[in-house]
């Protein structure tokens, strides 16, 4: 056996594996990758002690590209696999890969579950409004309209909002980002693995082949000011550089834009970005464009306890086990036969 | 009809008298599901156990969580078979039925062997509860049970008279007419009444009044007997102890001893045990004892449904535990699709099914042996993996340690087979002791030098083992074909074909690790062969010995491995001249041992929810001799 | 062929079946059969072209007492079934009868789908707490620590929130009620059949064999008026026999119980219940005992485009239809071959 | 290696000259993924087809997306056999392969038939190329392309002189490259260039200027032809027309038939088509193509997952419409579990399963046959339901309309078994009259009087279809085990046992309602039958026709029905003296005869994610004559 001395710290290309990535060019999920690797240099991992879980999907190929342990699984499932994962071994740094399909479609229940038992681990679901894999289908994310292979009419059906729903199925961390914005990215994505408990990030993900330049909305720089929000714990609700914000529409529940020195508004009305707030996450959540910007960076961290509990179970000595086991065994009511004489 | 006035003031005992010897009894209790009869019926087998018979026991519960009282749905009945041979199955037909309420008579009658006993409370015996029964009439005043002996007696008025001195309300008086009944069969089979006498105080610690009911309605029942025995209204009778090799015994459930034997196979692995499961009847019960065990290292999760449940096990195995999982036929159904994904990884993985009877949902209480074509079969592409069937409650152990043993070895899913019947039966389990138990640890991958996921072990064909968190072997895995060599995604036409080979391959050289195939009972060639699998072994073993004993040349084989098939059954099976697969199902092994031997197997088979009878498989045996 | 006619309306014990109905003597099924009845009888509903889909479990016996068309279908895939049933008839009343581990355990999937297509159909998903039928295991909504055949030392994970996981998932109209309250449950029962879309109503069902009292603390009659909220669109959100109410905590955005009379407090400083405001029902619906009293009623209601759409496939001419077939199977490229001279 | 130097200012046409007659040839079209590969396949298809000949063709997608441009990963083919006799497969190996860059070579040479042809393009040839292609020196100037015929022709140059006075970009221009390829093999086999033409100008009518430099490069490709013909560097051929029945005729995917089959039978049977599914490699098409006939009356449900889509499907059974779901392995397996709860119901539907290579994810896009043991026994319990396979894309129709008469007759599910090779290859279709099709009106239970939802037809052992929304007939049923005379609920052993029979009885009786097994080719009676299932028709008979040829006594039998079998099918092979099952997998029909009929069928298997060659099931008869 050859020991192995782990270097000290890691930088991005560490993480690099030395399979060919099989992305269509142009494709958002580079971005992302590229991300992770600089996130996880950046926080320190190590790739021998961390874990990336996908389903399938284009997303899903994520773990090939990673020099960590990684585990393509089957479409949707990631979530209850890495449950198991981490379960079995609370030591290991636990990430999901999926997509919109893989994650909302088919895989919806697992991570409705995996948010609301709070397991310690990372989720990164690509948001394309797409299937990309399959050829263009649409997905439950998918804009009411959409014209693909599967609606040649255009979908008669509301898409599902990833942020909406995690937070509906009690997740305790809710961020947003988008592939190409890396900086932010990669400070989510620290963010989320600081956090103890699920961390679900929706990533916005440029598909180029099917669905390019559905986010341009938002994405495009000619917009990008107007229509990002970038939230931050304990700062105004600004965009637009500064120049507009959000405030409670007096009298109601409602979210309004407003801008700052108009009708006497200063910055003393916007209000702060409070990320422990649920009722506030999921008001900046349905945010959507062209009236509203869109809300992004951490809309939500509360952590509260999660599993794996504090290893409870850790304090098994394997040396006194044969013994412990016997005992369960003889536990209740046992009887004993004697040997007989005749025998 | 025999109707007995209960003796007044006859609680003393009386010396011991002269008692009818029996090789063995079958004995069923029935009653409301409110009547405590679960209770009393394992109790009796405790107390059987311990005076040193071999037994078998089957609860029956009804389909319905709490069905109104006195109707024929809410009867629950516990059945004990119990003697001085060793003991196969929980008997077919009782030799004494002790119906506690109209219901139970109308439900359980027409199970009773010929000539049998019936002991009826009389004092349920309402209008109300008549018709409830579906009775038009009252069946004691008919003739009803003029086949058969009937021991008619006012069970709730004695207990009441029996506890009255205690001055319980009558509702909690009456609920101690089990214990009545339980005194009444322990004089009739000369049991002790001290441990169960001990046994209730502990269980009423805290309501001593209660306790003290409870005991005077046992040695209430208990005097009876002896009143009526010296009246001659009632037999007593003696069953020797049977032929037990010496040991420390207790009594298992098939859904323990499963739940057991995993413990001590992981633990005979080196292993840690991550059991993942969603509820389902008759699987639930596994779940519930492992979900005890965390002090044993135990890890388990109630997962949101069998997928999940199926994939945490899954990625548990990738990380290193031994993953389990466990259903039944609905829920196996559901985890197909990702038991195909850890043939692929060559992940060890454990899947228990506990058998019920189908198609859907079925009869989710009732037995049936239907899987097997599922578990062989049931899922898409070429998917091989080991399949293990459990013959007996005490088997499900032997069984559960070598599913662990055959998954580590193999880097494979493995598929064990278990029922309805045998999940909830119970028999008499001699505890094994773990240090003497042989180990198989497990080598995980360590060492980076050459190190390739997909690498094999000459002998085993198995992939190496390297778990998360292992320095320096860092990989990827996944469910899309994978290179022979590196591991890595191959669309290559030629390795899937080698990939698809050695998959195969693996499965098929277990063959080399298991043992050979041997005749259960009979002759190693010769006339006949009963075939069984799984919970067919008691009634097959029974009626082959019945047959052996009167002379025919009949013989039993009964397969533990189906997946693969032990090298040699090919060529046993064709030293006989007739070869009958007897099978819960509508030929499933049979069509597996035509297909592979070219031979020209029958079936003898049943899908009523409820296992063989002996006398079934005695008289197939005899049609064919 | 008899014709039948069918009586012009129909009393409650119309829609009863003649089968024998097996729940436990006492459970709270009981009396949610009892509303649907009568609120079936009061809608003027049809037992011919009303349709019962459940999937598996004691709730989910539901159809085989109701004198309707049923199906008792597989665990947790009802929904699924019943959007077949409604898009093949969209002139069939459909309904859904789960339970909380049929509905949010194993069909958590299909409730979020169905909620996201906004199927026009009503869920009634019976919330014990509990697996009924399987004897006893907790259930995803049950409480943390519950304790189980499958959790002897109590649970460790947070229960899912029925409500918010509906309104996260995009529903429309989402409801509370309590199985032994008929008259509000007959109707929330009828508002719901009045919703065009998806409606999901949570109805607080008692177990007692598994689960007894669970809900007691807030539906003891002791506690009752303290406990229970009842909310009305366009009526003062008040409790305790109008005594005190909510309002929104002045500068931020949590809900605040609040006294009539005490502090200068008036009914005018109560908020209105709005059911269209998404942001007020999920505040509402994550109100818990003991601090706050339980959200019941129509928490949210706000009507969009639902499946099916207007029969724009009802035009279909079935004597056109051969040739319209015909049409299609010879558009696009096709080529002729004559016949031959020498054959 | 012929250096050929474009003939310049040719383009005016050139007297036809005498071209070399074939019975048939398969071309091979290869080129990256940006290349227009399958849009010059299938041009040239719909041309040859016009011109008469009967074909066959299969587009080779890459596993990936996009793969980056100039990868052999990358690499998109397209291959067609056509000829002047009928047509079976798309072909073994290629008479001429048109590679458009030196991925293409790479990946394809190794398939190309010895001595065919090979036409490069050498403006592809950049040393860039050939290092992406893994090529480490270039093939056309070393020994690579020895055995055989090489055009190197510069189609990138010609193609961009061609399309220059358009003034188009260089990369619109050369993005005609495919056009020029066309008018080349156009010109090779002797096809008009007119409706193409016509086509190019519907195709970019809202871009004329592209339209006409698509024109132009075809038209340069053609005269280059005529031109090098002439010099005696390219030869042309001539291909008769092949024999077939007249009528109107399209060309269709299996997937396209399949839906076809689909619309027409739901017609036939007068119900309404009700269709749900989830994506999946490669079933989706089927999806794609019923999602566009909402005018057709056609209803389409993208469902959330696999289990979604078949419970919806069955749902719309239940209401009264036609249910169909389709899918491939993985997501098969997901739906077993409902598929039980439609045999337990007894409604009919109908279930495609369009096969990839497993197991788990496998090989999505390559073609396996596989899922025959999870169709047959994939369902826990004994669930009985029929299953069929379609035998080639036009098939694929037939077997469609099939399904939906056994599933409507029984009210059974019906699984329909594909593969991604049929799925994906196309053939000549007679396009049906839909009035002359025999039709199978479905009658609706409508009559109250002694109506029970679980009574029989005492012919086909079907249950009535009471469709929810019908007057006096509201009734419950459910996957629990009903009632054999009132459809309620039931847990009595023996009605299980009834039940579990007559379900079993039901599919068996199908067989009285399908036409006996015939021969597909050969005596009926002899020495070898091979005997295959699904996609392996082509191969099998085509191999079986030229054996005959030969003077070989040998059969083909063919099986569309696999549950219930043909009730003469043992007799049948019973009358060879060697039975040799062919299919792509480890022998899952051949253990079903064996068991069946207790005959020693041996097997050709293969498992490659390629359909079998002619050549390799050829060899096999030969190893055994
Ligand atoms: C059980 C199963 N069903 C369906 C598929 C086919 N499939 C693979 S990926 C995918 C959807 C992918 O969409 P998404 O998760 O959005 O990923 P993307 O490709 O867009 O990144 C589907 C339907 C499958 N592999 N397995
Ligand atoms: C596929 C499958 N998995 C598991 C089961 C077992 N099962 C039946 S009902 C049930 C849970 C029922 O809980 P809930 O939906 O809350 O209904 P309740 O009985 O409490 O009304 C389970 C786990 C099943 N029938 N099928
Ligand atoms: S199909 Fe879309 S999502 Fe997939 S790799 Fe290509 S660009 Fe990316
Ligand atoms: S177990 Fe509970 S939920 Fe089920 S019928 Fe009994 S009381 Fe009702
Ligand atoms: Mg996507
Ligand atoms: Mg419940």
């Amino acid at each position: 056996m050859t020991a192995v001395t782990p270097p000290v710290s890691f930088v991005p290309k560490d993480f690099a594996s030395d399979q060919e990535v099989r992305w269509c060019p142009g494709c958002g999920d580079y971005a992302i990758l590229k991300a992770t690797q600089k996130a996880l240099a950046e926080v320190g991992a190590t790739p021998d002690k961390t874990v990336f879980v996908s389903g399938i999907g284009c997303s899903s190929r994520f773990p090939y590209y990673l020099a960590t342990y990684g585990f393509h699984t089957i479409h949707g499932r990631a979530p209850a696999v890495a449950t198991g994962v981490k379960l079995a071994r609370p030591d290991l740094d636990v990430w999901i890969a999926t997509g919109d399909g893989d994650g909302l479609s088919i895989g919806g229940n697992h991570l409705l579950h995996v948010l609301r038992r709070n397991v310690d681990l990372q989720i990164l679901l690509f948001n394309n409004e797409i299937y990309g894999l399959t050829k263009g289908q649409y997905s439950p994310t998918s804009h009411r309209g959409t014209r693909s292979p599967s609606s040649p009419h255009g979908t008669q059906e509301e898409p599902v909002s990833p942020a909406q729903f995690a937070l509906g199925a009690g997740g305790r961390f809710v961020a947003r980002a988008i592939d190409t914005q890396q900086k932010q990215l990669v400070e989510i994505l620290k963010a989320a693995h600081a956090h103890r408990g699920t961390s679900f990030i929706e990533v916005f993900q440029n598909c180029v082949v099917y669905n390019d330049n559905v986010f341009a909305t938002f994405t495009e720089r000619a917009v990008a000011a107007e229509m990002q929000l970038w939230v931050a714990h304990g700062k105004p609700l600004l965009f637009a550089n500064g120049t507009r914000g959000l405030r409670l529409k007096p009298g109601t529940l409602m979210l309004e834009a407003v801008t700052i020195g108009e009708e006497g508004i200063t910055e003393a009305d916007i209000l702060i970005h409070d990320q422990t707030s649920k009722p506030l996450a999921l008001m900046l959540a349905a945010l959507q464009p062209p009236t509203m910007p869109v809300a992004l960076g951490v809309l939500y961290c509360s952590p509260t306890a999660c599993l794996p509990l504090a290893p409870a179970q850790g304090a098994i000595d394997p040396a006194a086990l044969p013994q412990q086991i016997d005992a369960a065994l003889h536990r209740g009511d046992t009887w004993t036969i004697e040997s007989r004489a005749d025998s | 009809m025999d109707q007995i006035n209960p003796p007044v003031g006859s609680l003393q005992p009386r010396p011991t008298i002269s008692r009818l010897p029996l090789e063995s009894a079958v004995v069923r209790f029935a009653g409301d599901s409110g009547d405590g009869i679960q209770l009393i019926g394992n109790r009796f087998a405790i107390e059987t156990a311990q005076s040193g018979n071999d037994l078998a026991t089957f609860p029956d519960f009804p389909a319905e969580i709490r069905a109104p009282v006195g109707t024929t749905f809410g009867v629950s009945a516990f059945q004990i078979n119990f003697g001085a041979r060793l003991i196969k199955t929980s008997g077919d037909a009782p030799d004494v039925l002790v119906a506690l309420n109209p219901a139970a008579l109308k439900v359980e009658l027409p199970n009773l062997k010929r000539g049998g006993t019936v002991i009826v409370d009389t004092g349920s015996f309402s209008e109300r509860n008549l018709r409830k029964a579906g009775y038009a009439g009252n069946p004691l005043a008919d003739s009803t049970l003029a086949d058969g002996r009937t021991i008619e007696i006012d069970i709730s008025r004695l207990t009441l008279e029996a506890v009255k001195p205690l001055g319980l309300s009558q509702h909690d008086a009456l609920r101690c007419k089990n214990m009545w009944v339980l005194g009444l069969l322990y004089w009739m089979y000369g049991r002790e009444r001290q441990s169960t006498i001990a046994w209730l105080g502990k269980r009423f610690a805290s309501d001593p009044l209660v306790a003290e009911a409870n005991v005077a309605a046992l040695n209430a029942g208990h005097a009876y007997g002896e009143t009526s025995e010296v009246a001659g209204d009632i037999t007593g009778f003696s069953v020797a102890p049977a032929p037990l090799p010496p040991g420390t015994y207790r009594s298992v459930t098939g859904a323990d001893a499963l739940a057991w034997g995993l413990v001590v196979g992981a633990h005979l692995a080196r292993l840690k045990l991550f059991f993942a499961s969603y509820p389902i009847t008759p699987a639930s019960p596994v779940l519930h004892l492992l979900a005890r065990q965390s002090e044993l290292g135990v890890t388990t999760l109630q997962a949101e449904d069998e997928i999940a449940a199926v994939c945490a096990a899954i990625g548990a195995s990738f990380a290193g535990a031994l993953g389990v999982t466990s259903s039944s036929g609905p829920g196996m159904a559901l985890k197909s699709e990702a038991i195909s994904l850890a043939v692929a990884a060559e992940l060890p993985l454990v899947i228990l099914n506990t058998q019920r009877a189908g198609p859907s949902t079925g009869l989710p209480t009732k037995t049936e042996q239907s899987d097997l074509n599922q578990a062989l079969y049931g899922r898409h592409g070429e998917a091989p993996l080991a399949v293990l069937a459990a013959r007996s409650p005490a088997d499900c152990f032997d069984v559960a340690v070598e599913a662990v043993r055959l998954a580590v070895r193999a880097m494979t899913p493995v598929i064990v087979l278990s029922d309805g019947y045998i999940g909830n039966a119970t028999q008499a389990w001699q505890v094994p002791a773990v240090a003497d138990l042989p180990a198989f640890p497990v080598r995980q991958e360590t060492n980076p030098d050459g190190f390739s996921p997909y690498s094999r072990d000459p002998e085993t064909l198995a992939r190496p083992w390297a778990v998360p968190g292992t320095p320096g072997l860092a990989h990827r895995i996944g469910g899309i074909e994978r290179d022979y060599e590196t591991g890595n995604i191959s669309y290559s036409p030629e390795n899937h074909q080698r990939m698809s080979d050695v998959r195969a391959a693996k499965i098929a050289r277990l063959a080399q690790a298991i043992p050979a195939q041997a005749v259960a009972l009979g002759p190693d060639r010769g006339r006949l062969a009963l075939v069984g699998w799984g919970s067919t072994f008691g009634p097959i073993n029974r009626a082959v010995s019945l047959a052996l004993e009167r002379g025919d040349a009949v013989s039993h084989i009964h397969l533990r491995h189906l997946s693969p098939l032990p090298a040699n059954l090919g060529e046993l099976l064709a030293g006989f001249d007739r070869v009958l697969v007897v099978e819960g199902n509508n030929g499933q092994l049979r069509a597996l041992l035509r297909s592979e031997y070219l031979l020209d197997a029958e079936g003898l088979n049943k899908m009523t929810g409820r296992p063989f009878t002996i006398d079934e498989v005695e008289r197939a045996i005899r049609d064919r001799l």
